[in-house]
Formats: structure tokens, C-alpha cells, sequence
């Protein structure tokens, strides 16, 4: 397939991914200063500056598709040291956000563990790390994974076994849901 | 009374197809004013330019308009037409019906002949409002000063002594020689810099038509294009020198220390100085900050006193003030050259801690061998010889998050120079160079880039570094291979830098006193990009060199000689002609509350006092006054006389008030 | 000093010591810590994943109660504070912003209320000298690294210290007498959002700190961020494993103080760390001066 | 008076243009041929700020229905300074006009360099509309006056 034919597939999607990052990508001049401090760097499949070059390109599906912005840590480094004042971190944020969205999640352990994650904050309020671990590996079906992660803890009665559970719970879903609407009212139209 | 001839062309098709110019001639021809008005195809051709000056004669007209192209493209062409025929070339304007009206119209013919008609309309009211103007006069002072003594400001004066005018050098330092004196060699050549800048100091310092002026700043320009006063604070040397033979005996005595700048801070030099072995002139200065007994001074004590001791001559004197001396001339040229960024703003760098992480500068001066390692090239920390060495490129430049937005245009080329040399002085130390770009479009640029590559083995990596820090002895480079794709970390020895050209800190303070701009980083604004490159938008100042940019030795040198052209020429002239447009101040109603003097941009306004009779008596009382040399006519003090004094000729409140007047009469 | 405290979600768990030295030492240097009541989850490190708004109406929430009490919040937990620090920031840049964020939260939060690292706080509104002031012992003879992560130093706009070098626990640690070393590694990040789904990619990011930890020759690791303490303490019971020894205490800027205001190592839950803490807290004052303050 | 009707209202808008940028802005947009509606009559003046605020109250009263005042992008002036005066006093003439009642989208001031000829093209179509929106100028006009004069000796 030609370029042009792979970037007219795109385009919609390129529209909703410029609109929801805010990131001007064309500022990015590749001079890969924002791969070079990556902590992650050494594990992803691309590195970061391919990340942003495929957004400057407008080829989104390719992005989305990528491991490297599930790897991205968040710590911001790229952010904080690009000499064009290009929010990298964003870029990332913003792929994963829309790739989750649209079904291409390369990393379903990531995936699953904010998803569990949030669930448990759905329902308490407040995170609850056992359930974090069994949730978990409940649903990436290793059951028995970083439990060595969980035990220790436990016995060094860092892990509470009883939950605590918001008084307000009601306010904290609502808190989510409308939340969550204005997500997705943003990702449907403007 | 007024006889205006108009004058609308058609252009060929471009205007006529358009407007239909016969009716717009027929529209006007009873218009207030208007004694004859026509239409032809081409107004600008040899016909047409016949048809008006035959119009002139028979009608007897006393002011034209034509209404064609943009004036900027032929209103020079037509005020000479008519003032071959004896009209003044101010009773003549334009109106532009092409520009802004066939082509920004096109297939709207009915509104756009309305419109020629209105802007015609526009142009016959301001005309009959014109005044008679007379270009003015002023002589010129046949001699020129360059401000700064790098290479552009030797080379500049050189020229100008060469052509046989007065020039005289202003330097800061106590030497000239400037930012090439502190290099070593010279790219894509690798010649020895020192060799070819010497001679050059030397024959500037014995030019009878060149005048040193060094350690001295610039401190007040008043005047204007071949009539500058130019005062200038001669700095208290401490040694007389007309005594002084420049023997050396005072420096090798001294026993006060300081960092010594022209070595980057890479050793200490003596309180009593010269910058280099080299200097012109050759004679010492006392740096009162650091000398002994000026310190003791401050104390209350008077100690010391060696160099005066030792001083065969006598030239030593504690007591010798500042000077300020106004000069006139009758151009100005500023050779100010640049600095270099400072890379301790980088975090991600170390913030200029760590001790061998050195700027380019730096390194010129460690590779020198009248430098303070004799040429060694050793790290600074503990002066053994680095075994890697990473230089990292576009440091402050191209970075507008950080640092300057521009490319430094130098660094590319100063880095594979810098990079060949450690390869030449230490063979088996590896040199690795991360670049974003390698930008090399001189003569014989690229090909030395290359050799850098294929033949010298500096291994270049192309991506930015993210972060240096220091990990026991040495110094760890984190970067990206971007065309690998690949994270790299290299354990270096030292690190050097390519900082950024940026202009001298105080360009700024120094374009407000000469009255020229100065862009948003701070570099001098030449008068036009491609077509005004040495000149200014102040007449009679002109640049040379890296005060206006980032610029290499070649295009210094290259734009010192043009700037040097433009002087001469300015020089040649025994008057000025000077344009009329200017402002003017009605000294009757002008109360003298001088709003208008701090709003000039070229402080041609000044106040100044008049004796008046008035009822039988005489009476003193301030008025202000526009000096029509230094005014460039942009009206910034009509618009703040309260009273309506200040106008400016050709563009008074009555021409403009008449042109919107016209323009609303249509709509009445 | 009042502050409303966010301990957040970490403290009450994996950071424990974090919670029980907070609370000692900011009682015994005056500071009056008002808990949130019911207060909710931050959302990091997978709000911000999940949705823009999400991310922000979470933390908003908690500081919408704080704003309420009129008091600025104090927040020892490094990612805590980041992502209350963005509402912050995000709500006075933006009224449109803002609105939404009430609409959301249902609750008014004008900006008004700050949110504020722990740290920062020592730092800045109480000063390292005048912690030293109060301090009972000195803890010289104790080299420590000091390590500050991702989230005290970065992205700019929510830093509370300098984004390369930064220094409030250098300058708190050497006012308390002990030496400080300095390392390439102060805001390197350890990987701590990746431990639990890409075990591998973290013990690589973690194990690059370690190793240089203990080439640096410190005693000591001492940091204000839960993650990375969490991380880089039970870590290197796994890098040992897999590596060898490692084996270097990392303490919470709390727990030192803690200490150096006299208090008891248990009661500061340095007994709770997985690399034994409490020996090498014999190394203080080896030389034995600063004594009572 | 055929412009007074609101349907077929095609208003007239002054533009003062600076000789160094914005005319020569204007000159490239005829070069490049960009169009745009004939509603606008430029006004050449040496700098942007030698625009006396009078001029364009002047205009007003006369009836024009828009004024455009433009120059050099600040920083960027031939004079050096001179559109830093014009930024400051029309600030200020803004909001004096607006008191008088004179709707703020009558009245501009607009930045462009000799090099925007787009923008010269897309500043001034965006005015005509916006005043084609708003209606003819019926503020300050002394022809309203001058009418009902016109009138009375034409019977």
C-alpha cells in the first residue's frame, strides 16, 4: 500500500488523535533526545521518536498497535528534556487511551491491570492491593503469579487484609460515571 | 488654485479588464479639483509618461494623479516624469487600482470601477492638500568608526583606511583580535589561526589612517548619517601608554591572581595583564578588581605596589581615571561579534558542574600551544589525556524550549574540525560526535566532513543526548543512535559541547545607544533580509560580522568588506541629500511639554528654548524641534502632540483627514 | 502549621512506614495533620490511562473536601501529589475546566486549595535548618543517596523541586548531618508502574539504580515516593535471587528524620522493610557529636 | 443612500495600512491574485503609528462602517517602536469607542507583514462579514443631520 493510501485510511483517526492529545507532532524534529533518556527504552519495540514519528505521519493504527505505549512508564523524562517543548508523555497517554478504545491493546497485562485496578476503585473507593494481585492474575489467568509479590508483604503486615470501603461509594460512582461519559462524549464528537 | 490631471491606466487587460478606467477618467472629471482627467493603456510607457508631461503644459496643471499599479512599484517613475516638466515631485500621488483592486476583484467589474473611483477620488483630495517639498542637506564627517576589534571590525577598518578615510577601532578589551584570537585553528582549512589574524592586528595597528581605541566602551551616540557624536569612556588603563615600551617586567612581578578569561578560566593570569603574548596593543592594563592594591584600598591600607616598583619607564599610575571623550564621524559600523552560550543552564548536562564537560571555546584554548596545557590535550580535573571523548552538538542551539531557536551555523564545522584534531593529537583516543544534523554548505565544507569521517575514523552518531553524569572518573553520555534505533551510553573522559553562538549580553543596551534594532534573541536587524544585509534601518550605521548573526571567520570577513563599501560610499559624498518627508513642529502652538521628544525612535526631537515678543515684552519659553537629518518620518509624534504642533510633511492630519473625507463622501 | 493530609492509597499498605513516620515527625516538628475524611483513591497510575477527565475528577474530589475545610493539602506520596498537583493547575488555567471538574465531582473546587508535597513542605515552609534545630541527634556518619523519582522533579509545570538536580532532601539530609552522595540517578525512574504487569522490564529499570547504588559506596537510599520505595526495596530480594547480593536499605526521608529526632526505629516501621534497615542505622554517629540539639 | 438598507447592505471599510508591511502585505495579495469582497479602501500611511485616533473617530462620523488599523507584527517595525505605540494607544481608543457605543467589531488593529498576503486577504474578509453582520455604522454620523438638512432645502 502506498503512503498516501496508508494515511487516507488514517485520517479519522489521525483527526481524533490530534484533537484529544492537543500535541502539535509536527514541532517534532527527530532528534531522538526523547529515546535517549527513555528508561523503558531498551524494552520497546520502537523507540519513542518512531512513536512520535508515526503520529507525525498521521499513520495512527500503526502507533496504536505499538508495545511502546504500553511500556511507557509515565515518568515524563521525554516531556521534560524535548528541546521543541513537545509533550511526548502526552502522545503516549493519548495512544493508549484510543487504543484501548478501539481494540489494539499489545499489552493485555498492562491493560488488564488498570482495568482491575479501576474496578476495585469502583466498587471501594480506595485501592486494595490483594485484590489488586488476585483480580489480577484472575483475569490474565496466571493465578499463581507475583504472589510472591503479595505474601511478603503480607508478612511484613504491609498489606491490610480488610478493605476499606467508602461511606460514600454512590458519590464516588457517579464521580466515575459522569467522568467516564465526558470521555467519551469527547472522543465522539468536537 | 488647485489644477489636478488625472491620469487612470489600464495596464494592458490588467486593470481594464477589470475596471472600466474611461469611466472612472469621466467619474472624476468634475470632481473638486480636477482640471483634466483621461485614460491610456500603458501610463508607465514612454507614450504615456509624454501624455502626462503634454498634459501638464497644455492644461496647466499644478498636480498630478495617475491611478494604476502599487506606488511602491512606479511612483518613483512618474514623480520623475512630472518633475521633468517642472513640477514639484511632491505634487504627485498614486492610486493603486491593480493590486488592490483588477486582481483582488476579478469578475466583480462594476464594484471594482466604484472602487477606482473612490481611491481616485482619495488621491485628488490628498493632492490638492500637497505642499511644494525640497530634499534637504547635510554634510559629512569623512571619517568612521568601527565598534568592536574582532576580525570583522579589523578587517572593516583595513578596508576603509585602504580607501583612503579616517577610521578609528573602538575595543573593550584591552586588545583587539577578538574571538579569533582565543581559536587555533581555522576550519575546513586547519590552518593556525594566530597566523593569519596577526599580521592582520599588526597592520590595522600601524595604518596611518587606523587609530586604536581599545579598552574602552561605547557610551552615547548623538547625531545622525554622516554627522555621528560619539562619546566613548576610555577606561583607566593604571599604565600610561604613551610611557609604557610594553617590556613585560610588571606581569612577571605581579603577585595578585585572577581567572584568566581569554583561557576560558583554565588558568590564572596576573592583576596586571595583557589578554595574550600577541596583544595590540601591546601594553598591559591593572584589572583593579583583582590587584593587590586596590584590594588594599578598599580596606583602608595601600600595599603592594610592585609593577610601579619594577616599572622601568614609570608608566605605572594607580591614580588614572576614566576618560570620556566625545569623537565626531560620519559612520558607524558595529563589529560586536558574539559570545558563547552558557551550557550550565542544561540540568540533563550537569549544569556546568562537572569539570570535564567543556565548551568548544574551552577546548580551543586546551589545544593551543601558547594555551595553558601547551597544547596538550588533557581533561581539566586531572589532566591526563582523554581516551573517549564525545562531543555533542546543536548544545543551545535549535532548542527554542531551552535554549536559541536558531542554528549556530559554526558547529557543525568547529566540532569535525575539533574532532580531526584529537585524532591528530592523541591517535588512539576515540571521538564520538552526536549530531542531529550535519549542516556543512561551504566551499570545501562537506568534503572536510567527510574526511573527518572516512579518514580521521570520529565516529558520528546521529541523535540527541538525554543526560551526562559523572560515574567515578568518568563521565556517562546517554544518547540514541536514531537511525539504529538503539539507546547508546558511552563512558567518556571528556565531553565537549558545541555551544551556541548567542549575541554579546549587552547588544541590546548596545543597539538602543547607536538607535538600530535588534531581533528577539538579541542580534543587530539588518535593513533588509537578502537585499540590505550590512545595512541598518538608521542611515550611516552598518554591520559586520556576528553581531547581525551566527556567522563563521569567511562571512565575517566577507560582510566586513561590504559594510566597508557602503561607508566609502557614504564618505565619498560632501553632502547628504536627506528626504523631506520629515516632521516639523509649528513653534507657535507648541507648548513645549516635550510628550514628543521620549517617543522618537531616532531622537531627532529636542527641546529647545526661543525668545518670543510678546506684549512688548520678551519672553523665553521651550518649543520642540525636529532636526529633519536624524527624522525618518514615521509620525509617532504627530499622533502625540497634543496640540497639533508636530506634522508630518507629506503625511499631514490634512492630506489623511482629506483622503477619509473623500472616502466618506461616497457614502453620504 | 495546618494542612489537610491525603495519605492516599499506597500509605495504608505497601507504604506503611511511610504513613506511621509521616505522623510522628510532622507532630513532633508542629506541623497539624488534618486527614481527609473518606477520602478516595488518586486514580494513579491508571486513571490517566483510562480517560483525561477520570484522571482528574478523582483526585479533584479530594481536593474539593480539603478546599472546603480551607486548607491546603499535604501529600507525602510523590504520585499522589502529581496527580492532585494537575488538577490544581488545571483547574486555575481553565474556567471551562473548572466547570466541568464541579460538574463532575458535584462538589465546588475552585483552585483555591493547593496541593502540596510532604517534602516540599519540610523543605520550603519549614526549612532544613530548622528541622536540624529540633533535631535530638545528628545522623552523621551515614552515607546516603538520595533519590527522588519521576514524580517530585517531573513534567515541569507540576514540580516542587528542580527538574535535573534536585534538592530538598539532599539539603534536609545534610542539615541533618548526614553526608549525601551525589549519583547520576536522583530522578531516574524505577520502573515502579511496570513491576506488577512487566516484572522483567521493571527488575531491569530497578536493577540499573541498584547497581549503581552500590557502586557509589553509600549506606543508604533514601527517598519520598512509596512506588519507588516498594519498588526498590522488595526488588532486590528478587534481584538477589537472580543477581546476587543486594542488599541496600532505602528509608523514607520520614524515617530519617524520624530518627534524628530521637525516635524509636519501630515506631517509625523501619522494622517493616524488606532489606533490613535497622543495622545499618548503627553507622550514625560512629563519630557521636551533634548530640542534643 | 442605496447601503442604508439592511438587505443589500454592502459596507465600506477604511483601511490604514503601513508602507513597510501591510501595504506591501496588500500589494502581495494582488500579486497572488487572493480575492476578496471590494468593500475595503486602503489608506497608506508611513507607519502605523502615525494613525491619529481622530482620523478614525473622523471616519465614523463621516459614516464609514469599519476601520482597519494595521501594520508591522510588533518587534518587527521599520521605525523600531512605532507599532508598539499603536498597540498601546488603540487599546486604549477600543474601549473608549466601545463606550461611545461604536461597536468593537467595527474597529481593528491587525499585524501583517509584507510577507502575509493570505492574511491581508483573510483579515479583511472576515471584517466585511463580521460588519455586514452587525449592519451599517448609525453612531456618531453627522449625516444623519446632514440628511435631514439635504432634504429640507431640496423641497
Amino acid at each position: 500500500m502506498t503512503l498516501n493510501e496508508k494515511q487516507k485510511q488514517n485520517e479519522e483517526l489521525n483527526r481524533e488523535f490530534l484533537r484529544r492529545s492537543g500535541v502539535n507532532v509536527s514541532k517534532c524534529y527527530q532528534c531522538g533526545k526523547c529515546s535517549a533518556g527513555c528508561p523503558v527504552g531498551d524494552h520497546m519495540d520502537i523507540p519513542t521518536n518512531k512513536v512520535m514519528r508515526l503520529a507525525q505521519m498521521g499513520l495512527i493504527e500503526d502507533a496504536m498497535k505499538s508495545h511502546a505505549i504500553w511500556l511507557c512508564a509515565s515518568c515524563t523524562t521525554c516531556t521534560t528534556r524535548c528541546p521543541k517543548g513537545v509533550d511526548v508523555a502526552k502522545v503516549m497517554e493519548t495512544l493508549r487511551i484510543m487504543a484501548k478504545e478501539h481494540g489494539y491493546v499489545a499489552e493485555k497485562n498492562v491493560d488488564k491491570f488498570h482495568s482491575v485496578w479501576m474496578g476495585i476503585i469502583g466498587t471501594m473507593g480506595r485501592m486494595y492491593e490483594p485484590g489488586l494481585i488476585v483480580g489480577r492474575n484472575f483475569s490474565t489467568g496466571k493465578l499463581f503469579q507475583d504472589t510472591s509479590f503479595g505474601i511478603p508483604y503480607i508478612a511484613k503486615q504491609k498489606l491490610k487484609l480488610v478493605p476499606y470501603k467508602s461511606g460514600n461509594m454512590n458519590e464516588i460512582k457517579s464521580l466515575i460515571a459522569k467522568a467516564e461519559a465526558m470521555d467519551r462524549e469527547e472522543r465522539g464528537n468536537k | 488654485m488647485e489644477r489636478v490631471g488625472v491620469f487612470i491606466c489600464h495596464c494592458g487587460s490588467n486593470i481594464g479588464a477589470v475596471v472600466d478606467c474611461a469611466k472612472v477618467a469621466e467619474n472624476v472629471r468634475n470632481y473638486p479639483g480636477v482640471a483634466y482627467s483621461t485614460d491610456y493603456k500603458y501610463m508607465c510607457s514612454e507614450p504615456g509618461q509624454e501624455m502626462i508631461q503634454n498634459a501638464i503644459k497644455e492644461h496647466n496643471l499644478n498636480r498630478v494623479v495617475v491611478a494604476s499599479c502599487s506606488p511602491r512599484m512606479h511612483e518613483k517613475t512618474f514623480r520623475a516624469c512630472v518633475e521633468k516638466v517642472g513640477l514639484n515631485p511632491y505634487m504627485f500621488e498614486m492610486a493603486n487600482i491593480r493590486e488592490h483592486c483588477s486582481w483582488v476583484h476579478a469578475g466583480k467589474n462594476e464594484e471594482a470601477t466604484e472602487k477606482a473611483t473612490d481611491l481616485v477620488k482619495m488621491a485628488v483630495s490628498k493632492v490638492c492638500k500637497n505642499e511644494e517639498l525640497q530634499k534637504g542637506h547635510a554634510p559629512v564627517t569623512k571619517r568612521a568608526l568601527v565598534v568592536g576589534g574582532g576580525i570583522a571590525g579589523i578587517q572593516c577598518a583595513l578596508d576603509i583606511a585602504n580607501n583612503g578615510y579616517q577610521v578609528d577601532i573602538l575595543e573593550r578589551t584591552p586588545s583587539i583580535g577578538g574571538k579569533m584570537s582565543q581559536i587555533d585553528k581555522t576550519f575546513p582549512t586547519i590552518d593556525c589561526s594566530a597566523c593569519i589574524l596577526t599580521p592582520k592586528m599588526v597592520e590595522a595597528s600601524s595604518h596611518p589612517n587606523i587609530n586604536l581605541i581599545t579598552y574602552s566602551e561605547l557610551e552615547h551616540v548623538d547625531g545622525y548619517v554622516g554627522n555621528f557624536e560619539v562619546t566613548i569612556r576610555k577606561k583607566a588603563r593604571s599604565v600610561d601608554i604613551k610611557k609604557c615600551t610594553g617590556c613585560g617586567t610588571c606581569m612577571t612581578k605581579c603577585p595578585g591572581k585572577a581567572d584568566d578569561e581569554f583561557n576560558m578560566n583554565l588558568r590564572k593570569r596576573t592583576a596586571i595583564y595583557t589578554p595574550f603574548p600577541q596583544a595590540i596593543p601591546n601594553k598591559p592594563v591593572i584589572d583593579r578588581v583583582n590587584c593587590l592594591k586596590f584590594k588594599s584600598r578598599e580596606n583602608g591600607k595601600d600595599v603592594c605596589g610592585i609593577c610601579s616598583k619594577f616599572c622601568p619607564t614609570g608608566a605605572i599610575d594607580y591614580e588614572q581615571v576614566d576618560e570620556l571623550v566625545t569623537e565626531k564621524y560620519g559612520a558607524i559600523v558595529m563589529a560586536t561579534g558574539y559570545e558563547q552560550f552558557d551550557h550550565s543552564i542544561y540540568g540533563e548536562y550537569g549544569y556546568g558542574k562537572y569539570p570535564d564537560v567543556i565548551s568548544g571555546l574551552h577546548f580551543e584554548r586546551l589545544v593551543n600551544a601558547s594555551g595553558p596545557t601547551q597544547g596538550h590535550i588533557v581533561r581539566p580535573s586531572d589532566h591526563k589525556e582523554p581516551k573517549t571523548v564525545v562531543m555533542v552538538k546543536c548544545v543551545g542551539s535549535r532548542d527554542p524550549e531551552h535554549g536559541k531557536s536558531y542554528c549556530s551555523r559554526t558547529c557543525c564545522m568547529y566540532t569535525a574540525k575539533q574532532a580531526t584534531m584529537i585524532r591528530d593529537h592523541c591517535p588512539d583516543t576515540k571521538v564520538y560526535v552526536f549530531y542531529m544534523d550535519v549542516r556543512t554548505p561551504g566551499k570545501l565544507y562537506d568534503e572536510f566532513y567527510n574526511r573527518t569521517r572516512e579518514e580521521y575514523g570520529v565516529e558520528y552518531v546521529r541523535g540527541r543526548v538525554s543526560k551526562i553524569y559523572q560515574d567515578g572518573e568518568q563521565l556517562m553520555v546517554k544518547g540514541e543512535d536514531t537511525l539504529l534505533g538503539k539507546q547508546v551510553e558511552i563512558a567518556a573522559d571528556m565531553v565537549i559541547l558545541a555551544n551556541a553562538m548567542i549575541p554579546q549580553t549587552d547588544s541590546e543596551k548596545m543597539a538602543q545607544i547607536v538607535g538600530i534594532g535588534y531581533d528577539k534573541d538579541g542580534w543587530f536587524t539588518e535593513s533588509h533580509p537578502k537585499l540590505g544585509p550590512v545595512e541598518t534601518h538608521t542611515a550611516g550605521v552598518f554591520l559586520a560580522g556576528a553581531c547581525q548573526g551566527p556567522k563563521d571567520i569567511p562571512d565575517s570577513v566577507a560582510q566586513a568588506g561590504a559594510a566597508a563599501v557602503k561607508v566609502c560610499a557614504l564618505l565619498s559624498k560632501d553632502q547628504l541629500e536627506t528626504e523631506p518627508t520629515v516632521s516639523k513642529v509649528d513653534t507657535k502652538i507648541c507648548s513645549g511639554c516635550g510628550l514628543c521628544v521620549p517617543v522618537c525612535p531616532y531622537k531627532a526631537i529636542t527641546l529647545e528654548t526661543i525668545q518670543e515678543r510678546r506684549a512688548g515684552k520678551t519672553i523665553e519659553r521651550l518649543v520642540a524641534n525636529v532636526n529633519s537629518s536624524l527624522c525618518q518620518g514615521c509620525g509617532a509624534c504627530t499622533v502625540t502632540c497634543r496640540s497639533g504642533a508636530a506634522n508630518l510633511k507629506h503625511f499631514t492630519n490634512a492630506q489623511i483627514l482629506a483622503e477619509v473625507d473623500a472616502l466618506c463622501q461616497t457614502i453620504l | 502549621m495546618d494542612y489537610a493530609y491525603y495519605p492516599g492509597c499506597s500509605l495504608e499498605s505497601t507504604g506503611i512506614e511511610f504513613h506511621m513516620s509521616t505522623k510522628a515527625v510532622a507532630k513532633a516538628l508542629g506541623i497539624n495533620l488534618v486527614e481527609i475524611p473518606d477520602w478516595n483513591c488518586c486514580g494513579a497510575s491508571s486513571a490517566h490511562a483510562r480517560g483525561h477527565w477520570l484522571s482528574l475528577a478523582l483526585p479533584a474530589r479530594n481536593m474539593a473536601i480539603a478546599e472546603a475545610a480551607g486548607l491546603d493539602v499535604a501529600i507525602p506520596c510523590a504520585a499522589c501529589y502529581s496527580r492532585s498537583k494537575q488538577v490544581e493547575v488545571e483547574v486555575n488555567k481553565s474556567e471551562e475546566t473548572k466547570a466541568k471538574i464541579e460538574e463532575i465531582i458535584g462538589r465546588p473546587y475552585t483552585g483555591k486549595s493547593k496541593a502540596r508535597n510532604l517534602t516540599d513542605i519540610f523543605y520550603r515552609d519549614l526549612g532544613p535548618a530548622a528541622i536540624a534545630e529540633k533535631a535530638k541527634k545528628s545522623l552523621k556518619g551515614l552515607k546516603v543517596l538520595t533519590y527522588y523519582g519521576c514524580l517530585m522533579s517531573r513534567p515541569p509545570e507540576l514540580a516542587c523541586d528542580d527538574i535535573e538536580d534536585p534538592i530538598s532532601l539532599d539539603e534536609i539530609m545534610t542539615a541533618l548531618g548526614a553526608e549525601v552522595i551525589p549519583w547520576g540517578f536522583k530522578t531516574e525512574c524505577c520502573g515502579g508502574s511496570l513491576t506488577a504487569c512487566r516484572p522483567q522490564v521493571g527488575m531491569d529499570m530497578t536493577k540499573r539504580i541498584m547497581d549503581a547504588a552500590k557502586k557509589s559506596g553509600a549506606d543508604c537510599i533514601v527517598t519520598a515516593c512509596p512506588m519507588c520505595h516498594s519498588n526498590l526495596d522488595m526488588r532486590q530480594v528478587q534481584l538477589s535471587k537472580a543477581y546476587g547480593a543486594y542488599n541496600v536499605p532505602v528509608y523514607f526521608v520520614t524515617e530519617l528524620i524520624g530518627i534524628a529526632l530521637g525516635m524509636s526505629p519501630k515506631d517509625l516501621g523501619i522494622n517493616r522493610h524488606f532489606i533490613p534497615a535497622e543495622a545499618t542505622l548503627t553507622k550514625i554517629g560512629k563519630t557521636s557529636e551533634g548530640g542534643e540539639a | 443612500m442605496s447601503n442604508n438598507s439592511v438587505e443589500n447592505f454592502e459596507p465600506k471599510i477604511l483601511v490604514f495600512a503601513c508602507n513597510w508591511c501591510t501595504y506591501a502585505g496588500a500589494d502581495l495579495a494582488g500579486t497572488s491574485r487572493l480575492q476578496y469582497p471590494p468593500n475595503v479602501r486602503v489608506l497608506r500611511v508611513p507607519c502605523s503609528c502615525r494613525v491619529n485616533p481622530q482620523f478614525v473617530i473622523r471616519a465614523f462620523q463621516r459614516g464609514i462602517d469599519g476601520v482597519l488599523v494595521a501594520g508591522c507584527h510588533p518587534g518587527d517595525c521599520h521605525y523600531t517602536t512605532g507599532n508598539y505605540y499603536t498597540r498601546r494607544r488603540f487599546l486604549l481608543i477600543t474601549r473608549m469607542m466601545e463606550y461611545m457605543g461604536i461597536d468593537p467589531k467595527r474597529f481593528h488593529t491587525r499585524w501583517i507583514s509584507g510577507a502575509e498576503g493570505p492574511k491581508f486577504q483573510q483579515v479583511v474578509t472576515e471584517m466585511i462579514e463580521e460588519v455586514k453582520a452587525i449592519g451599517p455604522n448609525d453612531k456618531l454620523r453627522d449625516d444623519m443631520k446632514v440628511e435631514v438638512k439635504a432634504v429640507e432645502t431640496n423641497e
